[in-house]
């Protein structure tokens, strides 16, 4: 009980702050590749709390629900993580984030939210096959949807799903918003869509929702870190790779358009898992 | 598709090309055109610079001996530093700085005698 | 036993036959809420009863065998009169062709039956008894208005609503009777009797359009029959018996059965218009919106779903039965592609159900404990979610004459509680912790193993997700300060709606009770119970699903929500970004020559990728090749 | 505790000013100076500055350029789409007054014949220098606008 | 100083101009001068091989000019821009802003025009106080 | 009820502007979109329109050079400098040879200005940050060497009537041909991925296609213009000391977004070829001549700007000031391009293509 109690308060307290200095260390480390010094590590929580102390203003009060209900599933998702519950539950648990960030943006008539919205649907449409099939097969290897029983696998799993695990990384590459997916909105205000889906959300509810995204990165990480759960340096190791080659790719790519991400992603990303897929329910 | 990240992973490993602005104030080049500033020393208000000026932010009052400037009108171009037959006009390397209130710049000379030779616009 | 037989069954049918013959108002609304609360109270009298099985002998002294037989012909002879009225020598053919087979049946090969189990009523039956009669007589209870506004706005002289009803109620009784026969002679009779009265509210309105779906309903639906009663003939001519209970339970030698099931498969696909005969549900979609909401999304078509339930344990480890998750979650990615493209809402419905009813299959097909558990789950969620959905679009459809989901943008300022509701149907559809979501979750754990059905299965979920979502979240596109009128609608329409989005989310929160409780006795002893329960949570050996917790959470979230969207009234209220440009209209900005221009916005339908007339004939084409495999495969 | 809470966010709203750049008629001199800001030379992300360019998530307006009897209304729209507190840079001498421009036909005048400036940056264009200047002016005025509102 | 010029009237020239077009010409802009209270000048310039080619069209304020957008569709621009500095009128203009291209309804009009009074259609709206002085 | 109509592709109307981040000017386009498909573009002026022509009645001549400069930030020196030929034109003045050579080169120091900072916009416009920052860098190079010889970092204000008003030192050429050297090895180091990238190519090749007919039909200029294969550029005019220097308009024959960026970076690397070629080749002597009069009859001036052909109609009547100014930026009378351009693309592909012009809104708008 009192473990659950701890994994409970880990997921819901740490878990953000976490996310948020994971933000601030992705602004400093693009900032360092780009030539310049970068905000501080802490940019991310002056941001929030600065965002907190805005006046309120809505478009609509619809809005107001969407951001609790974002960042709520957000925070559950990473709670039941931590409480090493069942995989595909935790996902479509992150996915009723997912859809009440978009119901919130479609709840403004501003044709750049709406635009953002439907380009999120998308997105969602990209990676929750991709992130289903990575469950899918790490069930075939480990013979569980249970994060308990894949932490106590007995070797890591990469060595077995590689290929899910590049799948993985077009996934996280598309919730994070990185470059060439962040097509609904971009964490730079230089896109077509202004902000897309976050356009008119202000003050507090953007805050709220930047701490969702916190929770989703916690999350998206924690998925990765099922890779390599044998030990705790590898896990880390594997994190760090992970999240630097994130940022590189942010670096080093245009923006792509929506068609593009759909043909690419399915393509690459159904090749990929088939072929591990097989590779498992053969070997 | 990963043609930049030499360039980038360059920039990573090497010296920032930031300037830590408000802390370190590099030199500025000489001759920049910031500032203006006249000496009312030196000015005889004779209103050639009202006149040359493009912008039209200098009004000179010959006869009370005023020279008066628009600080926020003036555009730097530097015209009635050049024109200026006394030499008491000369711009400052540093922009004026960032103010929070409008500002107008008046400065009171002596009223001198007219010198017949004095050029006149 | 016998009156509870005779109150789900015949009842209805007297009911309906009251409703025909009373043609004022009053009397035929009193009788449909008398049969309704009779339905309803019937159903939950069933619960203690279960399992029996009921073999009446006669009928008002009249053996029973024989008016079957005589109904059968007769329904025969209905349907080939339909044919020869619309000139349709499929439907001629068919029914023809059936009455052969039926008379070979009869007359050549049994001996007037009465060795088999008529009626017989497990957790399974009863399962689909209770959506029956207790969503069903709310759907009929709900078209009472509904029909009256109906027919007002398409300004009908002479009522034809007790002919409507008469189908209804008839209708109630019909399924009734297919899912507690046991005979399988009876079992087909209540299957086309649910064709018939599908045809026929079909074609209730009599436009060009409503005949010609209606009649492509029926050819459709024949083929099915005709595949059903070959199946029953080959059956009979193999084992000598129809009762389905045996069949199941003591197959003799699995290659026998293999044909005959496979034949029962294809006439439950039919049935539930899975593709490639998904164009007669989608034109059923002419028909007034309770009889969409009844037959076509919570009950008839899950007759087909039902047959294929009954029986999996028999063609459990087959070849087949992975045919059937193949062709299942291939169905379930084709209907939701093909929604994603609509913006018809009551098509989006159509499609959805299609896909929903091709994942039941799927699990159909997967045939584990879990599987079956999701499958039941599945369908019990989706009747309510459905049937609250069907009502949503038509009472919406009768305030603003229209069921495109554009025209939907902004409903919350006008029908804020209709509109609030039916957000609520579709987040019963699509999130967690709610029912449809665990099936889902439940199938896609079952489905793992099965290297195409989950890749599809992945597929079809996300895009379920896109079509849902973005109609939710235009429901509620409209500036507005948080204050509203409630819009005036009929008692009835009221308590359908309340009742079923009430009953979606409240039976989502018991769903861990109704497996222990219905489910388990439901799959029987064909398969061991999979999930443990505790604390309301769901948990096997492989995953977990914290239902009560979550669900628990979820309310405690709704509650936060519901208190910030009260904080954020107090807020300043801005026009949305419109580049600087905006206007103190919401949606207006001023444009090119100082002229006002109003910022549309459309729904992506992604015609291009998902268009109905692109997709279309390469689904059917792949869904042909699948059911070969099916039909082939069990040969 | 209210108090240690004010601190907390005073000093937050310090670190992070999003910034919005509205080109309101300028001759771009100005506008590529602010954008000069955002790069690696000035790069004013060392003080959490972003560009978000979004009136609804900004904290302060840059202005750069004349106001004309067309953008007027648009200026005065991205103001009141901000939230509060927030303030107004006016940038570069038509924004300050309409510069060289300030007697053609079509100009208005300078930012704050519209909307209340808080800060003027002169120069012509202003140096991005003298850009981080006045946007350190404006942090100040945060403050200024906090008391204000405590003392109320 | 201005070389190969052609002075054209309003009926010439849509046949000029299409000529013109015929030869190989590019259409670089068009200038309008105003001359007196009542006449104005359009000199509708066109370049090939780094040679310009100017016509002069002397038109009337108050009548409508042809329209050469037709023949040339980046002309309407240049037209449009006339049209608002110096109220003429183009006749048969494919895009026609109607006057609106770079004011609005309160600021002025003709301004370019020195010899017709040019007015205001309402008046300014009185400025805000600034608020910067604290 | 009958059945709706189905509509299954939605219109989307979206105002591109007056405020938009990748927009930075305030230009206003009207789109309407289907599923991101661009059916419709109608644009709206205006909102940078000060009148300045109309400042000749008030402004001396001499007073309009510092007017002009400041129609545009960017070209700034290009604008005053064909003023300024047009006044020497008007008032038959032999410009000293040592002020030719100062204006070519200055006037290419801003062309590689304003072709860097376009480029990082450019980059901007598909989300290529990283790019967009490396551009800006290299251009600030460029802005210290404006600094440092003219006094201001953007708008120089170095021509007057008759000449130029600074002149270089020794010292001073040695250090630009360094700092020249630089920015050529910082920009030829990006080559490869505006280029060969493969997203950057998905975003750019193929989109908004003018074919070189349409192109000249339009009467579009400069890297536009020459992207489409047309080799036209206004320096072959030999105006200032252009007609001593040796180069070659730069064409491509992609006519898409890849080719003006083509154009555009090839154009950088020819004007350090061109500044290097005018520092070896400068005379000694005056730099200005004295101004005496005043201008009087018509002229037509033009010069290439970094957009493209700039044209000045200047009618003097011998009075101090003149009689009538008309400026004819290039941008607008590329503005045109984009209705062709734009429809059937993707929204996506909106500020790509509009930036592909390299828009100059003020100068369109004056």
């Amino acid at each position: 009980m009192s473990n659950t109690i701890i994994a409970i308060i880990i997921g819901f307290l740490v878990a953000p702050l976490v996310g948020g200095l994971i933000s601030g260390l992705d602004r400093i480390i693009t900032a360092r590749l780009q030539g310049r010094i970068g905000p501080p590590v802490w940019q991310a929580f002056y941001d929030v709390i600065k965002l907190m102390s805005k006046e309120s203003m809505v478009v609509n009060v619809w809005q107001a629900f969407c951001a609790y209900a974002y960042v709520s599933a957000a925070a559950i998702a990473v709670v039941l993580f931590f409480l090493k519950s069942d995989l595909l539950l935790i996902l479509f648990i992150q996915a009723v984030g997912a859809v009440f960030l978009v119901v919130g943006a479609l709840s403004s008539t501003s044709p750049y939210s709406q635009v953002g919205a439907h380009r999120e649907l998308l997105q969602i449409l990209a990676y929750e096959p991709l992130i289903i099939l990575v469950i899918a097969g790490i069930y075939l290897e480990t013979g569980s949807f249970k994060i308990s029983a894949i932490y106590d696998w007995n070797q890591p799993l990469i060595f077995k799903l590689p290929f899910l695990f590049v799948a993985l990384g077009y996934a996280l590459t598309i919730k994070l918003r990185k470059s060439p997916f962040d097509l609904s909105t971009s964490h730079h205000g230089h896109q077509e869509l202004v902000k897309g889906v976050l356009t008119d959300y202000s003050g507090p509810y953007l805050a709220l929702i930047e701490i969702g995204h916190w929770y989703d990165v916690v999350l998206l990480l924690g998925f990765c870190s099922l890779f390599w759960a044998t030990g705790a340096v590898g896990m880390l190791a594997l994190l760090a790779l992970t999240y630097f080659a994130e940022i590189l790719i942010d670096n080093v790519t245009a923006r792509m358009t929506w068609r593009w991400m759909l043909g690419y992603v399915w393509a690459m990303g159904f090749t990929l898992c088939s072929v591990n897929l097989i590779w498992v329910i053969l070997g | 598709m990963f043609k930049m990240t030499p360039t980038i992973l360059k920039n990573f490993l090497t010296e920032k090309a930031t300037r830590l602005y408000p802390f370190e104030i590099r030199e500025p080049y000489a001759h920049v055109r910031g500032e203006l500033v006249n000496n009312s020393e030196t000015c005889n208000f004779c209103g050639i610079c009202a006149a040359k000026c493009p912008s039209q932010c200098i009004k000179v009052d010959k006869k009370s001996a005023t020279w008066e400037c628009e600080p926020f009108e003036c555009v730097y171009c530097g015209i009635c530093v050049d024109a200026c037959p006394q030499e008491s006009l000369s711009q400052k390397e540093l922009y004026r700085k960032p103010s929070a209130e409008r500002q107008h710049i008046i400065i009171k000379g002596e009223i001198r005698p007219e010198k017949p030779d004095a050029p006149v616009a | 036993m016998a009156e509870i037989i005779f109150l789900l069954i015949v009842v209805p049918f007297i009911a309906a036959l009251g409703c025909l013959l009373f043609r004022i108002q009053f009397i035929r609304a009193s009788i449909i809420i008398i049969c309704a609360g009779l339905l309803m109270g019937g159903s939950l009298f069933l619960i203690p009863m279960i399992p029996f099985a009921y073999s009446p002998g006669s009928f008002f002294g009249v053996n029973i065998h024989e008016i079957l037989q005589g109904a059968d012909f007769l329904l025969l002879l209905i349907i080939f009169y339909f044919g020869i009225k619309h000139k349709n020598l499929v439907i001629q053919a068919l029914s023809i062709f059936q009455a052969v087979m039926l008379g070979y049946l009869e007359f050549f090969l049994s001996d007037g039956g009465g060795h088999d189990v008529v009626f017989y009523c497990d957790h399974l039956s009863l399962i689909l008894v209770l959506i029956i009669c207790i969503i069903g007589s709310i759907i009929c209870l709900q078209a009472i208005p509904y029909m009256k506004n109906h027919e007002a706005h398409l300004k009908i002289a002479v009522s034809r609503q007790p002919g409507f009803f008469f189908v209804m109620l008839l209708f109630l009784g019909g399924m009734n009777g297919v899912v507690l026969a046991n005979d399988m002679k009876f079992l087909y009779f209540f299957f086309e009797v649910t064709t018939l009265c599908s045809f026929l509210l079909i074609g209730h309105d009599k436009t060009e359009r409503a005949t010609r779906n209606a009649v492509r309903a029926l050819w459709m639906n024949s083929i099915g029959g005709a595949a059903f009663v070959s199946g029953l003939v080959y059956l009979y001519v193999k084992l000598g018996m129809l009762d389905m209970q045996n069949i199941i339970h003591t197959t003799p030698q699995a290659g026998i059965i293999v044909l005959p099931m496979a034949l029962l498969c294809f006439a439950s696909f039919t049935k539930s218009a899975q593709f490639p005969f998904q164009s007669w549900l989608l034109g059923a979609m002419v028909a007034p919106t309770p009889v969409s909401a009844l037959l076509h999304s919570s009950t008839m078509v899950k007759v087909g779903v039902y047959l294929v339930l009954r029986i999996a344990p028999a063609i459990q480890g087959m070849f087949l039965s992975q045919c059937i998750t193949v062709f299942g979650a291939f169905t379930f990615l084709a209907g939701a592609a093909l929604a994603v493209g609509q913006s018809n809402g009551k098509k989006v419905l159509a499609y959805s159900t299609i896909s929903n009813l091709g994942l039941i299959f799927a699990c159909a097909g997967v045939n584990t404990s879990e599987a079956i558990t999701a499958a039941i789950i599945l369908i019990i969620f989706h009747a309510v979610s459905k049937a609250l959905l069907f009502l949503c679009v038509g009472t919406i459809e009768q305030h603003i004459e229209s069921r495109n989901i554009e025209d939907m943008r902004g409903l919350y300022t006008r029908m804020p509680l209709t509109a609030l509701i039916t957000v609520m149907g579709v987040i019963t559809m699509i999130m967690p912790p709610f029912g449809l979501l665990l099936g889902k979750w439940m199938a896609m754990e079952a489905a793992a193993r099965s290297f195409f059905g989950i890749i599809m299965i992945a597929m079809g979920s996300a895009l379920t997700v896109m079509y849902w979502a973005r109609w939710a979240g235009i429901l509620m596109s409209d500036p507005f300060a948080g204050k509203f009128k409630l819009e005036r609608q009929p008692v009835l329409t009221w308590f359908a709606l309340i009742s079923l989005s009430l009953g979606a989310a409240s039976l989502s929160v018991v769903s861990p009770w109704i497996y222990k409780l219905g489910i388990i006795p439901a799959m029987g002893k064909d398969y061991l119970s999979s999930y443990a329960l505790d604390f309301g949570i769901l948990e096997n050996s492989f995953g977990v699903f914290a239902v009560l917790p979550l669900s628990l959470v979820a309310v405690f979230g709704f509650l936060i929500a519901v208190l910030a969207v009260k904080g954020a009234t107090r807020s300043r209220i801005v026009m949305p970004y419109l580049s600087g440009v905006q206007t103190s209209e919401p949606r207006v900005f001023r444009g090119p020559m100082n002229q006002n221009v109003i910022a549309e916005a459309g729904n992506y339908y992604l015609s291009s990728i998902f268009g109905e007339t692109r997709l279309t004939a390469w689904i059917n084409i792949g869904a042909v090749i699948l059911l070969t495999l099916v039909i082939g495969g069990a040969l | 505790m209210k108090k240690m809470l004010g601190k907390i966010i005073a000093s937050t709203r310090m670190k992070s000013p999003w910034i919005l750049h509205f080109d309101c008629g300028s001759c771009n001199g100005c506008d590529i100076e602010v954008l000069a800001c955002l790069t690696p030379v000035y790069d004013i992300e060392r003080f959490g500055m972003v560009n978000v360019g979004n009136p609804m998530h900004a904290d302060i307006l840059l202005v750069t350029g004349t106001v004309n009897h067309r953008n007027k209304k648009v200026l005065t729209n991205l103001y009141d789409q901000m939230p509060a507190p927030k303030v107004v840079i006016a940038i570069g001498a038509c924004g300050l007054s309409g510069g060289i421009f300030r007697d053609a036909y079509n100009v208005v005048g300078g930012v704050d014949r519209v909307i209340p400036v808080d800060v003027y940056v002169p120069g012509c264009p202003a140096k991005p220098e003298a850009i981080i200047d006045g946007a350190v002016l404006a942090l100040k005025k945060f403050e200024v606008l906090r008391q204000q509102k405590l003392a109320v | 100083m201005l070389e190969n010029v052609v002075s054209v009237s309003p009926d010439t020239l849509a046949g000029e101009i299409a000529k013109t077009k015929y030869e190989g010409f590019r259409f670089v802009t068009m200038t309008c001068v105003e001359l007196d209270a009542d006449t104005a000048e359009v000199i509708y310039h066109f370049d090939r091989d780094f040679t310009l080619k100017n016509f002069r069209l002397k038109a009337a304020k108050n009548a409508d000019i042809p329209s050469i957008s037709h023949i040339f569709m980046a002309a309407f621009l240049a037209e449009n821009e006339i049209q608002d500095m110096f109220h003429l009128k183009f006749k048969g203009l494919i895009i026609d802003f109607n006057r609106t291209l770079y004011f609005d309804d309160n600021a002025q009009t003709a301004p370019l025009c020195r010899y017709t009074v040019s007015q205001i259609k309402s008046p300014e709206p009185e400025s805000i106080q600034n608020s910067g002085d604290v | 009820m009958q059945e709706a109509i189905q509509k299954t592709v939605q219109r989307t109307t979206i105002p591109f502007g007056p405020q938009h981040p990748v927009l930075p000017e305030p230009v206003h386009l009207k789109i309407t979109v289907e599923d991101e498909i661009i059916k419709e573009v109608v644009p709206a002026l205006g909102f940078v329109h000060r009148g300045l022509e109309k400042l000749i009645d008030i402004r001396d001549f001499h007073q309009m050079i510092q007017v002009v400069e400041r129609v545009c930030g960017i070209c700034s020196m290009i604008h005053a400098m064909c003023y300024v030929h047009g006044i020497e034109e008007l008032m038959k003045i032999e410009v000293p040879p040592r002020a030719k050579y100062l204006r070519v080169i200055w006037s290419e120091l801003h062309r590689i200005h304003s072709h860097l900072l376009w480029l990082g916009l450019f980059a901007d416009s598909f989300g290529f940050e990283s790019v967009f920052m490396q551009f800006w860098r290299i251009r600030e190079k460029i802005l210290n060497i404006d600094e440092a010889t003219t006094g201001n970092r953007i708008i120089v204000s170095v021509n007057v009537v008759g000449g130029v008003r600074k002149d270089l030192s020794q010292d001073q050429m040695r250090w630009i041909l360094d700092e020249l050297d630089q920015i050529e090895q910082m920009t030829t180091q990006l080559e490869s991925t505006l280029f060969e990238d493969y997203t950057v190519k998905k975003r750019t090749i193929g989109k908004g296609l003018l074919p070189s007919r349409q192109a000249v039909e339009l009467g579009i200029v400069g890297p536009t213009l020459r992207a489409s294969g047309v080799a036209q550029d206004m320096r072959q005019l030999g105006y200032a000391a252009f007609k001593e220097l040796d180069f070659e308009p730069v064409t491509e024959n992609n006519c898409d977004c890849w080719a003006r960026c083509r154009v555009r970076y090839r154009e950088v690397l020819q004007s350090i070829d061109l500044i290097r070629q005018a520092i070896s080749k400068i005379p000694a002597g005056e730099i200005n001549v004295k101004v005496k009069g005043r201008p009087q009859g018509e002229v037509i001036t033009r010069v290439e700007q970094p957009r493209g052909e700039l044209l000045y109609y200047i009618k003097a009547n011998g009075s101090k000031n003149l009689d009538r100014l008309r400026i004819r930026t290039p941008t607008f009378a590329n503005i045109p391009a984009l209705f062709t351009m734009l429809p059937g693309m993707w929204l996506s592909d909106v500020p790509v293509i509009v930036l592909s012009i390299d828009p100059c809104i003020s100068c369109t708008e004056r």
